[in-house]
């Protein structure tokens, strides 16, 4: 593998999509304050053109110019990242190599994960054109101007939490990792918050950033154990020294801190409980990205920490060490969050939580992977790669239908507010599309087949099975390891979770609407587009999924 | 050139069905309508092309198939291409004397459901729903890939759950909700089950009769799996196909979903859905785990005598025609555990033809139920009496299905009973007091029920309160042709049974012999 | 100079108080305060980490946490502002429209 | 002999099957003409309505069946396998191989059926004229008769069926289809409760009997591995099979019997089904289906009469006789009292079925405890008994439709004379209500009376009738019930068992005296009792001839009884030539020694009680209550007015009182039916609806109950889970900080 010291024409080439998204990030800085300002050289009267200040030309001063600034960057940086994972030829996993220790890594892992990250936000993007400007809308410039502003802040949080996801998705360092991971998480912050004309979005903001911040800085506190412990924080250094010293109390204590950092943002019970607060307060779309990019962010995080650092050798069967913590974690996770949502009568709390059982259902594969090289599997690697590949799917794919649910959401709060179910009445009959959009984002995320959320599913339940049974013959359902009841609970909470996915599906078809609530949506072209795109994908990944279980396969190959 | 038929009667109604559901779906109201007539034609002559397919078919027409001689676990019109080659999914479709009766009979009950509620409300969504339940339905039963065949299981739900929550009665939304989540609660179960049998396998494989080989393979080697896991596995699969048929105590959730459903979906649903489950039990655990099923027979064979008995005398205790009708299903679905368990080639074809005989003759008795409350506004028994006065044909009609379904010989139910009393007391002895028990109640309710319809009352008969005064209708003449097309079949493999009988007769055959029950 | 141990015991204590009062206090700013307790804990940690291994990384790590931290108190801030403007209050408790 | 007859190549067998087939597809053809042309006149004047149609089928069935009798007539068996029906895998006992099973389709034909087929096909036609002239000149039926004639040749089809069948498998389809129609044709007034009640009782009660025989039919077939006569009279199969299974099966298939046949406890069906049309009480109720069961019971023949079960079955053999015995006497009881015409001959119907199995019983026990295979003269009792049985069966299905014809014909003459008489100055379409709302009972005999001289055919029909039934001397059923009785106590000097049923018959005998007579002369004898009798007329067409025809049957029986009826009717291996190796006259001789001069002394006081108690006490204490002269002026037909006199003189000499014991407690027990019918109802109600009632309840609320509550308790755990959320930061941090604790103590553990 090629590997990259300093700042080079290669390395350019390398990071393409994250210089793009830095681009892109200074573009909306400067671009909407370009005007016709001049600068006065002192003592003459030579006024030189500086193009900052005085009147904004026309073509800036648009309000839709940092959304379509954001869109292309986020489109152009996602078209790289593709670009690498189709291309056969380009040589997997290069090094940025900064004062002789290894920052970055890019390889097929990384790059599928910013793939979704680009994706999710770029979905994002493009829906958010028509929902901003919000605030008070009055026809003067300084209003125009100052929505102007808004848009821009908005963007640039975008794209700031676009730049630091992809940190965590290339770091090689714990800590470069954790400073990634404030990046995503302050923007998001202030992304809920975002809305801080109402009470909603700045209260939900408020919880959001508390729980997590506390939640990070414990995170950080493991960290400093960890260096402690081990004295460095890279990943090739701790594993070692990890596969040295074994597991002691210290370490275990800094992974368990560490844990939470992450925990919180795949919000894992018992950390998920600002989730909900955050998703109904935040606007939909951002709302959609949590439950989606950042999630996966704090997947990305466990799956280094537990399947690089803490090389699963510890256990007298030859279990991960954790695996019994991320069993409890997992069932706990998806239990609860199936049955909070049973009752939810808030469409946008019912997909948090359900975004929670999501949670469950990932932490249960991955504590899968930590008996993947106990007793029955014979090829054991397989066996880890499969799980592995399976969640890069299930979080691939959940993109599609977990934020275009949230879309869906989204086009009825620009009519105003999502926040009951009664919300949703009628749809069926004022926008049958968007209703079907809907009800199979719906039945994807209960796993009905053909959509992708099925196939995601299976492809989980697929994993923890074949590493719980192994291959082979076996003489009683005891002697298979207990992951397989992880996967029979699996199964039971997604039959649970379709009785609330299935009242949405009712209440679209078979209520009548609200008062004042008739007749076709508020139109809004770019996030029909949007839900559109999230539907294709939704079907598409369902029937034809087999390209991306490749990429995936991959991928996970490159993460060992 | 050799077309894939089977793939076609899968993929062509589906697609059809969502193009037009898709090319009316930005209309308004108004616009709809008109587009209800040529929507219905365009599913009308799609489902008649496709009966005509399959009777091609069976006339051996295309393919010239000898279907008396296709043993157990060989296909005919087998076709696979690759699908997901990641997971070795493949599209891989065949169908032998247990599948093909069911092909059949569905592309039958497709047209005349469609003639029957021809007149359908909002048929511009209607049909094309109708049309997409069939194509799912036989996706079902053509489906050799475990993969596939879950696929579509679950897909049947979709169509069927808009059918009942758009064209049904008052409590629609329960129904359609309690039918589709206890379908799915058991199918995903089930899948669980399945998944688990694919990595014990030797070499994994979704492909049906690759597996039913090695599974067999392997019983007779004495390796594979243990029998604990054999048991926990045939459990697992039976689950899922036990909700389905119903069997008790799952069984409340179709009394529901009938009284609810419209007229074409209960037709369709007890014609067709309900045989999934039995299908089900057949292709994959009985297949896959005889040495479980032995261990398991007398359960099963109780549960099926809990159905029977149980749907029976509570059908005694129902006011709701339709209602009586449905539980009356879920008694004569008993019958195919008895059939199954009685470990008898002669029993498994009883339950084999029991799927058939009652695929044919419930549609009708729904088709009656239909129209009762089309006409009279009412289903409760008793509302309107003296039927055979002011309306002779549904009379008849409603006559001739009761009396089919309570087993009258010379038609078709009757030859399934014959049959399965017959292996039963040789199974079973003395139990058969039970099943001839439910002869008699059978026969109570289906006798009583008439007694305050069709017959008393006469000029003396006054429109129920539901009618408000309107006069009394027979029903329209769509209805008499679905009526009469039932009633022929009936008739048809009441009479003439080898028709389909022999086919099944030799799959039970190989099967007993294949899986090592009386020799080979 | 001192035992290493020592400062790791002092930090421990501190992270635990900061734990602590993150969940006792209902005044956000306190609440805030706390959690600028539980990063110096880990800078205090990672600096003393770093004269035992007698690696420079440590020192690295506790500026760029300092950074952090501040970052943090600055959007913390501001989003408790916006709070305040719509809710009139900075108490955790008092602002809970969005529950169950 | 063995059970193996000597079989006759056949001719006409191939074509039997269109003796069933013809009446088969005559039925969709009347309904569906009947259904397009109702209304118009063409249909109902030259077509009758379809009775047109239906009678040439009948007569073609008829002459087919003439065909084959005259063949197969006392000369052996023949059989024709038409296919297989159903075929199936078996596994054999050992479990090794899976065999190949039949149920195949055929026709069988041997003594037995040669008769039934006769009667059958006989009856059919002439009841099919009769009713030409009775439906369709009855207002009531107007543009519906269509629908009679069609369920009519749907049901002659099947009980044709029935008799050809070669196998039990479809004896059992095509009775099912007779009940069917049975059903049909009792509901055929549908608009009259009673109907409609009547219609579904008789289908319930005789489908409890024929679920047995359906159990009885599987455990035959699981004895057997077949169904077929062919098979299952073969004796070395017979050997191998054990008879206590044997005697359960044919146990079971009795039960169906009875239903069938109307016995005791499965007899409440038949007097309600007297509800349907009279033409249907006469074929349906009295002379073909209920023959259905004693048809079945013969069947059994071989298997008591094989060696290897020697006897093996006696216990079955009598509990037919008993069960017959126990019929015998409560119907006639019943009939005491009843003052309804058709309701009277129901039960003599009744009862007189229950000699038939009295005789079957005694006949089947003899068969099974004689060694007849080697013994002559054991051969000959065996025959005589199983022949008797059977003869008087013929015998009774002759009179009884006669009979029924003929109270058919008083009660439609009835209707006509009460119509003219209260509607003389209308004539319309208004029959068709005053048909319901006037409640003169036309079938009542305290409204008649007197009526000999009115419709002499009728009462002539009627008078030969009743001897036959009665069996008076040289008539009808004089030879056949003779010969029951003596048999039942031939047996019971062997099997003391036999003293119930022999008694029964004998007493039997007696009221059958009584209650035959007290109808006829009720109806025919004495002053019209209603000025409705007064002016009754016998003037409606097509009626007479089927019962001058059946007249002269019964009459008949005389000839027949001196062709050895009873030998090559009772012959299983036939060969017994049809005019008896006798010939006519010796045959007549040997008959009338054989009766009334018999050596065996108890025989012959036997023969003279049984002709004493049924000829003269019986009649005579009938005339004593019930007789009476004509009006004046008013003259019956020779043969008849002795009779009238006679009575009208034994009820002036030794006329007495018998409000006594009229109002006594068992009079009105008796007019009650010995409140079966109550019982049964009451069970039916209280107890089955009862249970369905509560089950169905348990279904909704416990069964489909503890899913709901699943649903329900989940949403409230839901809510409390949510609560959790107190939407308060500081809390959201605590759990945070709760579980980093949990998370901490876990891993503490791991280690």
């Amino acid at each position: 593998m090629s590997s990259h010291n300093g700042f080079d024409s290669a390395m350019i080439e390398t990071l393409g999509p994250e210089l793009t998204v830095f681009v892109g990030l200074l573009l909306i800085m400067i671009v909407p304050n370009l005007g016709n300002g001049t600068f006065r050289i002192p003592g003459t009267s030579i006024r030189l053109p500086w193009l900052f200040g005085g009147t904004r030309f026309k073509a800036v001063a648009s309000p839709r110019l940092p959304g379509l600034l954001a869109v292309l960057t986020m489109a152009l940086a996602l078209f790289q990242v593709v670009w690498y994972l189709l291309d056969a030829t380009s040589a997997d996993g290069q090094d940025i190599i900064a004062g002789g220790i290894l920052i970055f890594k890019v390889n097929m892992f990384s790059r599928i994960f910013e793939a979704i990250f680009f994706a999710a936000l770029l979905l994002a993007a493009i829906a958010s054109l028509d929902r901003l400007p919000t605030g008070p809308q009055k026809s003067d410039d300084i209003d125009v101007l100052f929505n102007n502003r808004r848009q821009a802040d908005f963007y640039i949080l975008m794209l700031t939490s676009a730049l630091g996801m992809s940190v965590v998705a290339l770091a090689q360092d714990l800590f470069v990792l954790f400073v990634g991971l404030e990046l995503a998480s302050f923007s998001t912050y202030v992304l809920v918050a975002f809305h801080k004309e109402s009470r909603a979005g700045s209260e939900g903001g408020a919880k959001y950033f508390i729980v997590g911040s506390v939640a990070s800085a414990v995170g950080l506190y493991g960290l400093s154990m960890l260096y402690l412990w081990a004295g460095s924080l890279q990943f090739d250094v701790l594993a070692t020294t990890w596969a040295e010293k074994g597991a002691t109390s210290l370490s275990m204590m800094a992974l368990g801190f560490v844990l939470v950092g992450f925990a919180f943002k795949i919000s894992a019970a018992p950390f998920h409980f600002a989730a909900p607060d955050a998703y109904s307060g935040a606007n939909s779309p951002v709302a959609g990205v949590l439950a989606t990019a950042s999630k996966a962010m704090g997947m990305l995080g466990l799956m280094r920490v537990l399947l690089i650092i803490t090389v699963p050798e510890a256990n007298a069967d030859g279990s991960a060490v954790w695996i019994g913590l991320l069993g409890v974690l997992a069932a706990v996770t998806m239990t609860w969050g199936n049955i909070a949502a049973l009752g939810s009568e808030n469409p946008k709390r019912m997909l948090a939580y359900s975004s929670v059982a999501h949670a469950g259902y990932m932490l249960a594969a991955l504590t899968a992977i930590g008996a993947w090289n106990w007793g029955l599997v014979d090829n054991a690697g397989d066996a880890m790669d499969v799980v592995v590949a399976a969640l890069l799917f299930h979080m691939f794919v959940l993109v599609f239908f977990k934020l275009g649910a949230f879309l869906v959401l989204g086009v009825l709060e620009m009519e105003g507010g999502a926040s009951r179910l009664s919300s949703l009445a009628g749809l069926g009959k004022r926008e049958p599309l968007l209703a079907v959009a809907m009800f199979l984002f719906m039945i994807s995320l209960a796993g009905v087949p053909p959509m992708a959320g099925f196939l995601s599913k299976l492809l989980v339940i697929m994993g923890i099975v074949e590493v719980a049974t192994g291959t082979g013959s076996l003489s009683s359902i005891g002697d298979a390891h207990w992951v397989w009841w992880l996967a029979l609970l699996m199964v039971i909470n997604s039959a649970i979770s379709m009785f609330y996915y299935l009242r949405i599906g009712v209440v679209m078809y078979f209520h009548e609407p609200e008062e004042g609530r008739r007749g076709p949506l508020a139109s809004g072209a770019s996030i029909r587009v949007a839900i559109a795109l999230c539907a294709i994908g939704t079907v598409a990944f369902g029937l034809v999924g087999g390209e991306l279980i490749d990429l995936c396969r991959d991928a996970a190959e490159s993460l060992r | 050139m050799n077309v894939d038929y089977l793939s076609m009667m899968v993929i062509l109604p589906i697609l059809a069905s969502i193009f037009l559901l898709i090319l009316t779906s930005r209309l308004n109201a108004a616009a709809r309508a008109k587009f209800d007539a040529p929507v219905r034609m365009a599913t009308f002559i799609i489902s008649i092309a496709m009966f005509v397919v399959a009777t091609l078919m069976f006339l051996g027409e295309i393919g010239g198939v000898n279907w008396e001689s296709i043993a157990f676990n060989t296909f005919e019109y087998q076709e696979s291409y690759v699908w997901i080659e990641q997971l070795g999914i493949t599209w891989t479709v065949g169908v032998d004397g247990l599948s093909f009766p069911m092909v059949w009979l569905t592309t039958l009950l497709m047209p005349i459901t469609i003639i029957a509620t021809w007149n359908e409300k909002s048929g511009a969504t209607y049909f094309p729903l109708m049309l997409m339940l069939g194509g799912a339905l036989i996706g079902v039963f053509v489906a050799l890939d475990m993969f596939m065949f879950y696929v579509f299981w679950e897909l049947t739900l979709i169509p069927m759950f808009f059918l009942i929550l758009k064209w049904g009665g008052k409590d629609r939304k329960y129904a359609a909700q309690k039918f589709f989540i206890y379908t799915f609660t058991a199918s995903v179960i089930m899948l669980l089950g399945l998944l688990t049998m694919y990595f014990l396998m030797d070499t994994q494989t979704f492909n049906m009769q690759e597996m039913v080989v090695q599974a067999s393979g392997a019983n007779a080697s004495g390796v594979w799996l243990g029998l604990e896991v054999q048991k926990v596995l045939f459990i697992m699969l039976m689950l899922g196909f036990l909700v389905k048929l119903p069997a008790a105590p799952f069984h409340t959730w179709l009394p529901d979903a009938h009284v609810q459903a419209p007229t074409g979906g209960s037709m369709m649903l007890a014609g067709v859905m309900l045989k999934m489950g039995a299908y089900g039990m057949f292709r994959l655990p009985i297949s896959l785990f005889p040495h479980a099923l032995e261990e398991f027979r007398f359960i099963i064979m109780m549960i099926g005598l809990v159905s029977l008995v149980w749907g029976a005398i509570v059908c005694l205790g129902q006011t709701n025609l339709k209602k009586m009708v449905a539980y009356s299903s879920v008694s004569h679905m008993g019958v195919i555990l008895l059939g199954i368990a009685s470990m008898q080639p002669l029993g498994w074809a009883a339950a084999l033809f029991m799927m058939f005989a009652h695929g044919i003759i419930s549609p009708m008795l729904f088709a009656v139920c239909g129209a009762f409350k089309h006409h009279y506004h009412s289903m409760e028994i008793g509302a309107m009496r003296g039927m055979a006065k002011h309306s002779p044909w549904l009379a008849t009609s409603m006559m001739f299905g009761w009396m089919a379904s309570l087993g009258l010989p010379l038609l078709a139910g009757f030859v399934a009973e014959l049959m399965l009393m017959v292996a039963y007391w040789y199974a079973y002895g003395w139990w058969i007091i039970f099943p001839g028990l439910v002869l008699a109640i059978t026969a109570a309710y289906y006798l009583w029920s008439m007694q305050r319809t069709i017959f008393e009352g006469g000029e003396a008969t006054q429109p129920p309160e539901s009618l408000h005064g309107e006069p009394v209708p027979d029903i329209d003449n769509s209805e008499k042709i679905a009526m009469l097309l039932l009633a022929a079949f009936t008739i048809l493999f009441g009479v003439m049974p080898w028709i389909f009988l022999d086919m099944m007769d030799m799959w039970t055959r190989s099967a007993m012999a294949f899986l090592g029950f009386g020799g080979a | 100079m001192i035992d290493p141990a020592w400062v790791s015991v002092l930090s421990a204590i501190l992270f635990t108080i900061g734990l602590w009062g993150a969940f006792t206090r209902k005044n956000a700013i306190v609440v805030l305060m706390c959690l600028e307790l539980i990063l110096n804990a880990a800078n205090l940690q990672f600096v003393a980490a770093a004269i035992q291994h007698g690696d420079a990384s440590g020192w690295v790590y506790a500026i760029f946490a300092i950074a952090i931290a501040a970052s943090e108190v600055a959007i913390g801030l501001a989003i408790f502002l916006a709070m305040y403007g719509q809710h009139e209050t900075i108490s955790l408790d008092d602002v809970n429209l969005l529950k169950h | 002999m063995g059970g193996t007859s000597e079989t006759i190549s056949s001719t006409f067998i191939e074509y039997a099957i269109f003796i069933v087939l013809l009446p088969m597809l005559a039925f969709p053809i009347i309904l569906f003409l009947g259904h397009i042309f109702n209304g118009n006149q063409t249909w109902i004047k030259s077509a009758k309505e379809g009775g047109l149609i239906a009678l040439p089928i009948m007569v073609a069935s008829f002459i087919l069946s003439m065909l084959l009798i005259t063949e197969f007539i006392g000369a052996g068996t023949g059989s024709h396998h038409i296919g297989n029906w159903l075929s199936f895998g078996w596994i054999s006992e050992d479990g090794m191989t899976i065999n190949e099973k039949v149920f195949g389709v055929g026709i069988y034909i041997d003594h037995v059926t040669v008769m039934l087929l006769f009667i059958a096909s006989f009856l059919c036609m002439l009841i099919n004229i009769f009713s030409i002239g009775y439906m369709n000149t009855d207002p009531v039926n107007d543009n519906r008769n269509h629908r009679f004639y069609a369920e009519f040749v749907l049901f002659c089809s099947g009980m044709l069926g029935m008799v050809l069948a070669d196998s039990f498998l479809w004896l059992f389809i095509f009775w099912e289809l007779m009940g069917l129609c049975s059903y049909l044709l009792i509901g055929f007034y549908y608009e009259k409760p009673s109907a409609a009640y009547a219609a579904k009782k008789a289908f319930l009660t005789t489908r409890v009997g024929d679920v047995f025989l359906v159990i009885g039919l599987v455990m035959l077939w699981n004895l057997f591995d077949s169904l077929d006569y062919a098979v299952v009279f073969n004796e070395d199969l017979i050997a191998q099979v054990d008879p206590g299974q044997l005697q359960l099966a044919l146990g079971m298939m009795f039960i169906g019997a009875v239903g069938k046949s109307a016995q005791f406890p499965l007899h409440v069906w038949l007097p309600d089904a007297m509800e349907g049309p009279t033409p249907v009480s006469a074929l349906i109720h009295a002379a073909t289906m209920v023959n259905a069961g004693l048809y079945l019971v013969a069947r059994m023949f071989p298997f008591f009469g094989a060696e290897s079960m020697h006897g093996e079955l006696v216990d079955l053999a009598f509990i037919i006789a008993a069960i017959g015995g126990i019929t015998a006497v409560m119907a006639a009881a019943i009939a005491f009292v009843q003052d309804d015409l058709k309701k009277v001959l129901a039960y003599s119907t009744m009862s007189q079925l229950a000699y038939i199995f009295t005789g079957l019983g005694a006949a089947l026990w003899l068969a099974n405890t004689l060694d007849w295979h080697t013994d002559d003269k054991a051969h000959g009792i065996v025959v005589v008994a199983f022949g008797a049985a059977l003869f008087h069966l013929f015998n009774h299905a002759m009179a009884k439709g006669m009979l029924f014809m003929a109270s058919g014909s008083v009660i439609h003459e009835m209707h006509h004379a009460h119509h003219d008489m209260h509607h003389h100055d209308d004539h319309g379409d208004d029959h068709h209500d005053d048909h319901h709302d006037d409640h003169f009972d036309a079938q009542s005999m305290e409204n008649m009376g007197g009526l000999a001289s009115k419709m002499p055919i009728t009462a002539t029909a009627m008078l030969v009738g009743s001897a036959s039934i009665m069996g008076l001397p040289l008539i009808g059923g004089f030879w056949s019930k003779e010969g029951i009785i003596a048999n039942a106590w031939r047996v019971a000097l062997e099997d003391p068992r036999f003293f119930l049923p022999a008694a029964c018959v004998l007493i039997g005998a007696a009221m059958t005296g009584f209650y035959m007579s007290r109808m006829w002369l009720k109806t025919f004898a004495g002053k019209p009792k209603t000025e409705v009798a007064a002016n009754v007329h016998e003037h409606t067409p097509w009626i007479p001839i089927p019962l001058v025809t059946l007249t002269f049957v019964s009459l008949s029986s005389v000839i027949l009884a001196g062709m050895m009826f009873t030998h090559w009717a009772g012959e299983p291996n036939g060969g017994y030539a049809f005019f008896g190796e006798k010939g006519m006259l010796k045959g007549l001789i040997y008959e009338f020694e054989h009766v009334f001069v018999n050596p065996d002394a108890f025989f012959f006081v036997l023969t003279y009680v049984a002709i004493f108690i049924g000829a003269i006490v019986g009649p005579g204490l009938a005339m004593a209550l019930y007789g009476g002269s004509l009006k004046d002026g008013e003259k019956a037909k020779p043969w008849m007015q002795p009779i009238i006199n006679l009575s009208s003189r034994v009820n002036a000499k030794r006329g007495f009182d018998n409000s006594a014991w009229a109002n006594s407690g068992l009079s009105n027990a008796l007019k009650e039916r010995l409140y079966f019918d109550k019982w049964y109802d009451a069970a039916m109600l209280k107890l089955v609806a009862g249970f369905a009632n509560i089950s169905a309840a348990f279904d909704r609320n416990v069964v489909d109950g503890t899913i709901k509550t699943i649903e329900s308790t989940s949403q409230k755990i839901s809510t409390q889970v949510r609560r959790l959320t107190t939407g308060s930061a500081r809390d959201y941090i605590m759990m945070a900080a709760l579980g980093v604790l949990v998370i901490y103590l876990l891993l503490e553990v791991m280690i």
